[in-house]
């Protein structure tokens, strides 16, 4: 029985998260959004894990022997992707942001509200 | 209980991805958190090893080695320059 | 919300979530003890009917081979889209475009060998992809991060040509697009969309696998352009004006 | 018919990729014939995709990986009548808006075109896909493009804080997603939506599979803007251009709510339908949607922001309707996003006629300037009464369903959001068009004015367009036989069996017996609500209009005791993005907390 996998995967969320509600920057919203998601990866891997288990890649071991669940880690390979195209897309906000108004505090760039 | 059969290497993986996910969000000065995102980008990809999964660590690794700093380093540079600029404006007038 | 109300109101709720989570993470399987059908099925299918070694890619070009078309335009959607954020930036920038320059061969030299290096090793990762670890996802950043350091330690003329937009938007296009037009081969063809349609070759070799192999080029052919532009629609903004003058925009 | 499902994908991705890529190759002529050309055929395919599937369920496994022994291996494409109607509202109302902006938008027009060809896609996608990853896909894949879309007038702060909001806190729904598909995963060993479904009629439920759904859901309702996971919405929606308002506000937010649907039936509908746990809570989301959205919309001067919180607004009526459960309901929620979407979509393109006209998009700037255009004001009109619901126009035949099923309370509140958010839509069409009411009104808060993007437009075809729109959303009330055909699709929608069968053993369905055509009767007491609420929705445009007239006791009370509430409303709409991800925090707890008292045990 051991947990500690899965603990770490959602510790990182919760972190992630307040990170994100708390920042003062754009910058560093978005590398807290990308930690936050990073906890995805972290459950989907550990979810896939098999004891004594080999990577799912069968050179020189035969097929059928004890290895990784590959479904996992291709997920986590499109989830890797999507993380870079949202933070690009953040951070070329950002730069607009402050081109336009000289900040990158989210606070400071509330423009509309009501 | 909660290690049980974790073999040592991985629950040293684990706890060093428990370690940075929070140093990467109390880093406040984005310069400084991009260097810590790499570092823990970089126990990401020694977890994901350990996990036997190879080709997710490979992704993460060229990722945090390569995409994230760009993109990152990029924006701060435009950022600072930017404000760097203001400031000289400022002085002069 | 003042900030710390927001505070006041965020930690019950991240209590709360926490909670949840911990709910949750009681009824999952012990770490290690994962017996669920689906990746189990795939080990042992894959190699034997798609003549590749790496399951993960087998599974991404083949089985579910539409969430990686979906990625695909993920990365598309994403260098269109910062290309439309960043369009007044580069704009303001064309005029004043300055670099400066690294003076030290040594370091140059350096440079010119990661380059190569990294070029080298971007490539080995794509073309043996669905052998071993590795991938086109993987094989582009790196052959994109390698193109890149062309900038970084040449000027930014020297790295001008492989930042020409009428040469890579089209090669990006064919990438993402090929993609998809190899699965509408099948399609045509009269079977299901994406379905693996060549001879699958020898397993082990780089003539394995059918269609992997060319979907695994085209998703290669689409990230490293995809990465070349991203990275150099925001590199365009390393260049720090100079004189205060230069602000102005 | 298996091939037309991957063609809604793989035509507007693949004219994506060429329209942006031959962007300074071809001329701009055929770039355009490209772009349309390639949203009329996914258009078109789309109904003749809903002609066949309604005898039968269209599943398309990609790459041809059928399922074994119930063992699904790849991802399919099941599709009944509900999603190819889905899909089919999806490319009209995405082809309406790239006609209206062939001169509405013609900076940066190739990249525009991209992305709504790229959204067009993922929704036709989202709406078909039977695979719980792939639905994360292209959730992710609408996202991207929709938050650049938002942005997209790069010289002004709104539209960047506005993308900024979306952006952050769509991703986050969708990490949260993400950890849902991992939790679920681990618990089925399997993606596959159907035989998910299969693999939790075994055993009990218990925590894991309550905070899988609690986090999956929550990742749709976030896209849906639900409250409290609604704050983004107005943010970004009255800053992006009108053709992409019309396409978020009226298709894309609508779509958080079709995976709600789909996750249900297929997934929780299995440990959970025996009680009433996981509907209540969605029908409570959605009452508190309709209302507080309706009064939000009520307190806006800004056109589009109206317009984005009447869209809440109705997506909490939809909501509700699909958290009765049963097949009146979702055939409800069905037919009022057919109106709803046309409507919004129609409305959307007035308010950007008219801020090309007169370069304003304040409801108090424009009093009286549109005056003479009776062509817009008759569009506005008559997507506004539709919006409401009047007797047989519009939303009507929806939230008629709706009712059916409601208790009389939650019906009362389902119009009275309806009447809130119409009567602030009627209001601005008085002053508008009419020049009725104040000129000032302090209630409402600060202007905020924009410039319009292009100003040489061809105006005729713009209100051609919105025209369109506007009398394709009013006549679905009364299509003969569409509220039956509603209603057997809803039906085969929540056939949870039967879903698992076709898709994982290929059972055929039956087909239904012939259906009548014919407009369906709704009650007595829809009737007389719904011209309640038409009445209501008057007097209460009146009153905002005429305020000042009022008797001075009275409209000094009104003002003592309504300012304060208002101003918390408006204060808890901040912008700050802090703030909504506190807000996406809190409600995914608390929701998860309900379900784990309601369904526990």
């Amino acid at each position: 029985m051991s947990y500690l996998p899965y603990v770490v995967a959602a510790w990182i969320c919760l972190v992630g998260i307040a990170g994100m509600a708390t920042s003062r920057n754009l910058i560093h919203l978005a590398v807290c959004l990308t930690v936050t998601q990073s906890s995805s990866y972290v459950l989907l891997l550990s979810v896939g894990y098999v004891k004594h288990g080999k990577a799912p890649i069968f050179v020189g071991t035969k097929v059928g022997s004890t290895a990784a669940d590959p479904v996992v880690q291709a997920l986590t390979l499109t989830d890797v992707v999507v993380s870079v195209a949202v933070i690009a897309l953040i951070l070329a906000l950002a730069l607009d942001a402050h081109r336009l108004s000289g900040s990158v505090d989210p606070d400071g760039i509330a423009d509309i509200s009501g | 209980m909660l290690l049980g059969t974790l073999v040592p290497l991985q629950a040293v993986a684990f706890a060093l991805v428990a370690l940075g996910a929070p140093l990467v969000v109390l880093t406040r000065d984005p310069l400084r958190q991009a260097l810590v995102n790499g570092i823990y980008g970089v126990s990401l990809v020694c977890l994901f090893v350990v996990l036997q999964a190879p080709d997710p660590a490979l992704s993460m690794l060229v990722v945090s080695g390569i995409g994230y700093p760009l993109v990152i380093l990029a924006a701060i540079t435009r950022v600072r320059g930017h404000e760097r600029t203001e400031q000289k404006k400022d002085g002069e007038q | 919300m003042s900030r710390r109300m927001r505070m006041l109101v965020l930690g019950p709720a991240l209590l709360g979530l926490g909670a949840l989570f911990a709910w949750a993470i009681a009824g999952l399987a012990a770490f290690g003890d994962y017996r669920g059908p689906y990746g189990f099925v795939l080990n042992r299918v894959v190699v034997p009917l798609r003549h590749t070694t790496n399951v993960v890619m087998g599974t991404t070009f083949d089985v579910r081979g539409l969430d990686t078309m979906g990625e695909e335009f993920i990365l598309y959607a994403a260098l269109v889209g910062v290309t439309l954020l960043l369009r007044d930036e580069t704009r303001s920038r064309q005029a004043e475009r300055r670099t400066s320059r690294l003076d030290d061969d040594a370091v140059r030299l350096v440079g010119v060998a990661m380059i190569g290096g990294g070029l080298l090793v971007g490539l080995w990762l794509m073309a043996f992809g669905y052998i071993t670890p590795g991938g086109g996802f993987q094989g582009g950043v790196l052959a994109a991060g390698a193109v890149l350091l062309l900038y970084l330690v040449g000027s930014h003329r020297d790295y001008r040509p492989f930042r020409n937009e009428h040469f890579l938007d089209p090669l990006e296009a064919v990438g993402a697009g090929g993609y998809i037009v190899i699965g509408l081969a099948a399609l045509v063809s009269g079977t299901a969309f994406l379905t693996n349609l060549f001879g699958l070759g020898t397993t082990g070799t780089l003539v394995s696998s059918g269609s992997i192999a060319l979907l695994n080029w085209a998703s290669a052919i689409a990230v490293s352009c995809a990465m070349v532009l991203l990275f150099a629609e925001f590199l365009e903004t390393y260049v720090v004006p100079l004189e205060p003058g230069d602000a102005a925009s | 018919m298996t091939w037309i499902p991957p063609l809604l994908v793989a035509i507007p991705l693949l004219s994506a990729a060429a329209t942006a890529g031959l962007d300074h190759i071809t001329p701009r002529p055929i770039q355009d014939a490209l772009v349309i050309g390639a949203a009329t055929a996914t258009t078109a395919l789309a109904f003749v995709l809903l002609w066949h599937a309604e005898s039968h369920e269209v599943v398309e496994w990609f790459g041809g990986w059928r399922p074994h022994h119930g063992v699904a291996l790849g991802i399919d494409f099941a599709v009944g009548p509900l999603a190819a109607g889905m899909c089919a509202v999806i490319g009209l109302v995405v082809t309406l808006a790239l006609l209206y902006s062939l001169t509405f938008l013609r900076e940066a027009a190739r990249l525009f075109d991209a992305l709504m060809l790229v959204a067009l896609g993922a929704m036709c996608g989202f709406a078909m896909s039977g695979d719980l990853f792939n639905l994360f896909v292209w959730l992710e894949l609408m996202g991207v493009a929709a938050f650049a879309l938002t942005g997209f007038q790069v010289e002004r702060l709104g539209p960047v804080q506005g993308a900024v909001n979306f952006a952050i806190t769509n991703s986050l729904g969708g990490y949260l997603f993400a950890i849902g598909i991992a939790l679920i995963y681990a618990r089925t060993g399997a993606l596959n939506l159907a035989q998910i479904g299969t693999s939790l009629s075994h055993g009990p439920a218990g925590g894991l599979v309550i905070v899988a759904m609690t986090l999956l859901l929550c990742g749709f309702l976030i896209k849906g803007a639900v409250v409290p996971f609604h704050l983004w919405a107005a943010d970004a929606y009255a800053v992006a251009p009108a053709p992409v308002c019309a396409v978020l506000g009226g298709v894309m937010t609508d779509i958080g709510l079709i995976g709600v649907a789909r996750l249900y039936w297929s997934v929780f509908a299995v440990p959970f339908g025996h009680g009433r746990g996981v509907g209540d809570v969605l029908l409570w989301l959605g009452i508190a949607t309709a209302v507080l959205a309706g009064t939000m919309a009520f307190l806006q001067r800004h056109l589009k922001r109206m317009l984005a919180y009447s869209v809440v607004c109705h997506i909490g009526i939809m909501l509700a309707g699909i958290g009765l459960l049963d097949s009146a309901g979702l055939a409800g929620a069905e037919l009022m996003f057919l109106a709803h979407a046309l409507l919004t979509a129609g409305l959307f393109f007035v308010a950007g006629i008219l801020h090309v006209d007169h370069a304003l998009i304040d409801e108090l700037h424009l009093r009286g300037r549109g005056r003479g255009s009776w062509l817009l004001a008759a569009a506005w009109f008559a997507g506004t009464v539709g919006l409401v619901g009047t007797p047989y126009v519009g939303i009507y035949l929806g939230h008629g369903l709706i009712d059916e099923g409601a208790r009389p309370w939650v019906l009362a509140l389902l119009w009275l959001g309806s009447a809130l958010a119409g009567a602030a839509l009627l209001r601005a069409g008085a002053r508008i068009f009419l020049g009725w009411g104040d000129a000032e009104e302090e209630l409402l808060g600060r202007a905020i004015e924009e410039d319009p993007v292009e100003r040489d437009v061809l105006r005729p075809l713009l209100v051609g367009v919105a025209l369109v729109a506007v009398v394709l959303g009013v006549a679905i009330s009364i299509v003969p036989g569409l509220g039956q055909r509603a209603e057997y699709a809803a039906e085969r929608f929540r056939d949870t069996s039967g879903y698992a069968a076709t898709v994982l053993h290929g059972r055929a369905v039956t087909p239904p017996a012939s259906l009548p055509v014919s407009i369906r009767h709704t009650s007595l007491e829809s009737i007389l609500f719904a011209t309640g609420t038409t009445i209501f929705a008057l007097g209460l445009a009146l009153a905002g209009l005429y305020r000042s007239r009022l008797p001075r006791g009275i409209s000094r009370a009104a003002s003592r005791t309504l300012a304060p509430p208002i101003r918390v409303l408006h204060a808890l709409h901040s912008g700050v993005v802090g703030d909504y991800v506190t807000w996406v925090a809190v409600g995914t707890a608390v929701t998860g907390g309900i379900w784990a008292l309601l369904l526990h045990g």
